[in-house]
């Protein structure tokens, strides 16, 4: 496969994008799940820009593919990548948490184009996206369904009646990605409930499994050019990633899980990172 | 009449709205043939899916084929369908207003011998709690055919319950089911008996021994629960008092919303007939039925307390 | 009421500390959710249990440890304990009347800005549906400390609702006694009974102090215990009060308002009635202000709810 | 603890009875579950009447062995061995599903000596069964904690919770049995949502495996033994079974799941349990 130096720079600089709309979004509201938006940032960009058929002039277009953003706190690089395809306008980001019954709330909604599942609530996502899958089969469609969770998230065992599923199904157009950053709310996962060995749960599950670094753009294109991994099977991608990633005080720190610059924090980082201002009106 | 369980009649009313209706899609898990749904599944087995048993996984997929434009039935045991996919029902479903028909069966204690833990007598508390949902339920055959289709024709979440016990059949062919519009099967002045699903039955055999005392009682049929008949309430607290009838918990049902009804709109004496707010055993449907309280006589003397 | 503010989040994990203290037997199970347990994990790692996010096998491993002469506490956002694991609840817990303590947080509006999935307004409908469960629902910090010692001293399920780690108002003081199944009255009038639970007690007072400058004298009562309700109290007030208006963060469906029409209705007691909390909707995204506004239930909204319903009878 | 041939004919005979029960008990009642209290008697029987530390005087002994019958609905095959155990006289049987008696279509702890948990909604028993272990491990006793899933069972997420829970925790006090048994009310498993390949799930889920044959009485109480050994993580004992086993015509056939026998379908049964 074929992947482009031009393209990855191109989604490399998206995966910025997020990262800083993440910060000054989240700054701005004094609110947000910071941490975990950031570990997203090069795997939404990955899929937005690399990978997903969508028309967001047409977010409900019937062929489109799905995303859908299980893991439903890290909604602040959802929003970022959102705007940037241009399914809304970027304006729209300072809403975020801080207009009344905004259409950015703490966790994304479809009333706001381009989301695609309620999700807030963890271990929804795969069942919805399964839901998807196998309309995409019933209507002899091409679309694909991806679904981004949380690795914690994969101690809910909802996950696990969806995973069985749709391997039963053989449903090869359903992708999960997961975000292992390795963090939860509380603690590392592997000290609050074990997720190791983590491919094998899935494989022994009936799905193909890939594990890639989640930062890196070209494994992450490459992967999902491969996809089904095997064949009539449904697929996960594994993506080790840092939680709090580009954030050096954050990275790996439980949290900020759940933890924003406060404004002096965000000057002081403002050259060093090369963030926008905020904005106050 | 002969005895029909309304599991049966959806059975036969989604086979034949499967025809019509060609965006129905039906999901269960694992228990198609107790719900009846293995009849659609029989005819179109591409539009039925078995989701093993994995009732969150259930409600989630419905919820996933309803945002493609199917309207999805999903069916099992209302115990299951209300508790353990609760969450999954109120997020995934009533929440986007997504249009899942959710078709439990096995509601109620009629279940008999299976005992507690599969006695769902809190489903329309749970479901009646959700925003955006249409909850109803049918007293017969015949309304529970119509039920189905009123149920694929409206959009948006319904809540529909069934039972596994076969129930006297209430209606003629003649009968018109609409949701929200409750039905008064008799006239009376004395005392309103309002009762739902399989105790309709036992209302108007109460009316019947009332009338013998030469008390009038007027009989209610509340098939939908959620959005409740307020005028029918109104109209009917004009008798001066009020029994609801209902196989479910007294608290969070019927009871609890013709009370909420009257207590703001018109207070007048009532009474609850229902489950008593204990978990019930196991036992044949109709023993069950006379031990915690739900017969005939139960709601002929709640009545009759009323007047004293 | 004093100056002083303090989360309810913040009391609870105090009492439970010190009830921990002084009995060995009570242990807590968390689904990913510890840091609601406070100080009580790092004191007494061994009794510290968490299941990760699981909270369907929180509850069950609760019944577990009950069923082994323990006395579980189990935490969560009240979704996640009291919907998604509310079947748990059922089978685990209340048909076998076991001695596990839930403590459902985050509910009512002080979830904020998480938006729907975690407002909590269903909570109590869900769980009073189910026989043998106490529910209670503090009105303050202080009254979650009396009300968490008062719990497990209670042998038997019991469902609490907290609210966020936000500090908000005190209105009680510690040393005020917590009993289950007793309603309190804080403020007499003549005209008209609110009764308030959890956090709208807080604005049911200052409505109350509202409606006073404008003539009408509310009795206002504390129902912090929501299941059993106090009979015997409503009962009381209403041989003199003809008018009752329930307040509460929760959906008017189920939750406390239709705990006391249900009791009326039967009593058959002719009092005028109305139900004030969030009709029959989803919550959405907005402060705790924002939302109290919103579904009009701040203390202005209250007054003057309250003082139309009077105008409208009369 | 070696198993000798005696202790296999004993066991074995006790079985049988265990089956007639189940026949008499579900034909009397008119509804139950035979199919799979038949698949899972021989598995129940090594270990009330071979393995677990129990006493039937005082079934709330605080340092008994516990079971739990995940898959509630397999009752009649619990409830017969309990009283063939003595917790309650063999009369009692009769008596089931019928209102006020103490044996409630699903086991219910509250109402029926020696059962330690009440289930019947499927998925939740490995989670209660946690907990006990858990308890176990926190009160320093040596007690064992036993679970008994369906196949079908697997397909609830709730025991995948519990399978991570129960890894973590390194509960090497808790054994659970898989009786495999290849059907469920809908099917074959492999036809409705296969659970397959259930071994490598549990390793994958951190379990010590173990394959058996489940109506052989020296692979279940050597499966048993060797669990008791394994240190730092739960076992599971797949026990491959055949569903309505001991009864020709039930055997296999996944009808038997829910549906009682008739008198005379009784009559039958019982000839070939003699």
């Amino acid at each position: 496969m074929d992947v482009s130096e031009e393209k990855i720079e191109v989604i490399k600089q998206t995966a910025e994008r997020i990262r800083k709309d993440c910060l000054w979004m989240s700054t701005r509201a004094g609110t947000g799940h910071l941490g975990p938006a950031l570990s997203l940032a090069e795997i939404l960009a990955t899929l937005y820009i690399g990978i997903l058929k969508l028309d967001p002039q047409n977010p409900r277009w019937s062929d489109r593919d799905r995303l859908i953003l299980s893991k439903g706190h890290g909604c602040l690089a959802l929003y970022s990548i959102l705007s940037q395809v241009g399914f809304f306008e970027r304006r729209h980001l300072k809403d975020f948490c801080s207009r009344f019954d905004t259409v950015l709330p703490g966790h994304p909604e479809m009333k706001l184009p381009g989301v695609e599942a309620n999700t807030g609530s963890l271990g929804h996502g795969i069942a919805i996206g399964m839901g998807m899958a196998l309309a995409a089969h019933l209507d002899k469609k091409e679309y694909k369904v991806f679904v981004v969770t949380g690795d914690g998230e994969l101690q809910e065992g909802s996950n696990w009646e969806a995973a069985m599923a749709a391997a039963h199904y053989k449903l090869y157009n359903l992708v999960v990605v997961v975000d292992r950053n390795r963090l939860q709310l509380g603690d590392f996962t592997e000290n609050i409930s074990r997720l190791e060995p983590l491919a094998e749960k899935w494989s022994s599950f009936g799905w193909g499994v890939k594990v890639v670094d989640g930062h890196d753009v070209r494994e992450l294109l490459l992967a999902f050019e491969e996809i089904p991994f095997v064949k009539n099977q449904p697929s996960v991608v594994i993506a080790n990633t840092i939680k709090g990633k580009g954030l050096k005080i954050a990275e790996n720190k439980v949290e900020w899980h759940y933890k924003v610059l406060t404004r002096k924090q965000y000057e002081d980082l403002k050259n060093e990172l090369a963030l926008e201002e905020l904005c106050d009106e | 009449m002969p005895k029909i369980a309304t599991r049966e009649a959806y059975g036969e009313a989604l086979a034949e709205l499967g025809e019509e209706i060609k965006d129905i899609v039906v999901l269960d898990a694992d228990l198609s043939k107790s719900t009846k749904t293995s009849v659609f599944a029989k005819k179109f087995p591409e539009r039925f899916f078995n989701m093993g048993i994995a009732e969150q996984n259930l409600m989630g997929t419905a919820a996933g084929l309803a945002t493609c434009g199917k309207i999805p039935f999903a069916s099992t045991f209302a115990i299951f369908a209300t508790g353990r996919a609760f969450e999954q029902v109120r997020n995934s479903i009533c929440y986007p207003n997504l249009n899942v028909k959710i078709t439990a069966t096995h509601a109620g204690i009629t279940v008999g011998e299976d005992g507690a833990t599969h006695q769902s007598i809190e489903d329309i508390a749970l479901m009646r709690a959700l925003p955006n949902m249409t909850v109803i339920s049918p007293a017969d055959a015949v309304e529970t055919k119509q039920a189905v289709r009123a149920a694929a024709m409206l959009k948006g979440p319904v809540y529909l319950r069934l039972g596994r016990h076969p129930v006297e059949t209430i209606y003629g062919e003649n009968y018109k089911f609409e949701v929200g519009k409750a039905v008064i099967l008799k006239e009376g002045k004395d005392v309103a008996l309002i009762a739902t699903g399989v105790m309709i039955a036992e209302a108007l055999k109460a009316a019947e021994q009332l009338s013998k005392d030469g008390i009038d009682a007027m009989v209610i049929n509340i098939h939908t629960i959620k959005p409740i008949d307020e005028e029918v309430i109104l109209k009917a607290a004009e008798c001066g008092s009020i029994v609801t009838a209902e196989e479910h918990t007294i608290i969070g049902g019927l009871g609890s919303a013709v009370a909420e009804v009257l207590m703001e709109k018109k207070p007048v004496p009532m009474k609850r007939v229902g489950i008593r707010d204990v978990f019930a055993r196991s036992g044949k449907p109709e023993e069950l039925m006379r031990v915690y309280g739900l017969t005939a006589e139960d709601i002929e003397e709640a009545a009759k307390s009323l007047r004293r | 009421m004093s100056e002083l503010k303090k989360s309810t989040r913040t009391s609870f994990a105090e009492a439970l500390l010190e009830v921990g203290e002084k009995n060995s037997n009570v242990v807590v199970v968390a689904a990913d959710s510890a840091s609601r347990y406070g100080d009580f994990v790092k004191r007494f790692p061994e009794r510290s249990f968490n299941v990760g996010i699981a909270e369907q096998t929180m509850v069950g491993v609760a019944a577990g440890l009950a069923l082994s002469g323990k006395i579980p506490a189990v935490t969560s956002y009240a979704n996640f304990l009291a919907f998604r694991a509310i079947e748990q609840v059922r089978v685990d817990v209340a048909t076998a009347n076991l001695n596990v303590k839930m403590i459902g947080t985050d509910t009512g509006f002080s979830s904020a800005w998480l938006g729907f999935t975690h407002l909590a307004l269903e909570d109590v409908a869900a769980v009073r549906a189910l026989p043998n469960i106490v529910i209670i629902d503090p009105a303050d910090a202080m009254e979650a400390y009396s009300a968490t010692k008062a719990m497990f001293d209670y042998i038997g399920p019991v469902y609490m609702r907290l609210r966020g780690r936000k500090d908000e108002p005190v209105i009680f003081t510690k040393e005020d006694k917590f009993e289950i199944g007793k309603g309190r009255v804080l403020v007499e009038g003549k005209d008209v009974l609110i009764v308030a639970c959890g956090g709208a007690l807080y604005d049911s007072l200052k409505a109350a102090e509202i409606l006073r400058l404008k003539g009408i004298y509310a009795t206002v009562v504390n129902m912090a215990t929501v299941r059993p309700v106090d009979k015997k109290l409503l009962t009381e007030l209403t041989s003199y009060l003809d008018k009752v208006v329930t307040v509460e963060h929760h959906n008017i469906t189920g939750g406390l308002g239709s705990a006391v029409a249900e009791f009326l209705a039967e009593k058959g007691s002719g009092v005028k009635f109305l139900r004030m909390g969030v009709k029959d909707r989803f919550g959405t995204a907005g402060s705790e202000e924002m939302l109290k506004r919103h579904f009009g239930l701040d203390s202005g909204a209250i007054a003057e709810t309250v003082e139309n319903f009077i105008k409208e009878i009369s | 603890m070696a198993i000798t041939k005696e202790k296999v004919e004993e066991l074995s005979e006790i079985a049988r009875r265990i089956r007639r029960h189940i026949i008499e008990m579900t034909a009397e009642a008119g509804s139950g579950h035979p199919g799979g209290s038949l698949s899972c008697t021989d598995i129940l029987v090594t270990l009330y009447f071979h393995v677990m530390k129990v006493d039937p005087k005082n079934p709330n002994w605080p340092e008994r062995d516990r079971f739990v019958l995940s898959k509630g609905h397999a009752a009649p095959a619990l409830y017969a061995v309990l009283a063939e155990k003595g917790y309650f006289p063999t009369e009692e049987l009769k008596t089931l599903r019928k209102i006020d008696s103490m044996l409630q279509g699903h086991p219910d702890m509250k109402n029926t000596p020696g059962v330690d948990m009440t289930t019947g909604s499927l998925g939740q028993g490995l989670s209660s069964a946690n907990g006990m272990a858990i308890a176990g491990k926190l009160d320093g006793k040596d007690y064992r904690v036993y679970v008994l899933l369906g196949d079908g069972e697997l397909e609830e997420g709730q025991v995948w919770e519990a399978a991570m829970a129960a890894a973590h925790y390194k509960l090497d006090n808790l054994t659970a049995f898989v009786d495999h048994n290849g059907l469920q009310i809908d099917g074959p498993i492999t036809q409705v949502m296969s659970p397959e390949i259930i071994q490598e799930k549990f390793r994958a889920f951190g379990w010590h495996v173990i394959d058996v044959d489940g109506h052989d009485f020296e692979e279940i109480a050597g499966a048993i033994e060797e669990a008791k050994n394994i240190k730092g993580r739960p076992t599971v004992i797949v026990a491959k079974t055949v569903k309505g086993k001991g009864v020709p015509y039930m055997e296999n056939q996944v009808d038997w799941h829910g549906k009682a026998p008739s008198r005379e379908q009784a009559e039958e049964a019982l000839k070939s349990l003699i």
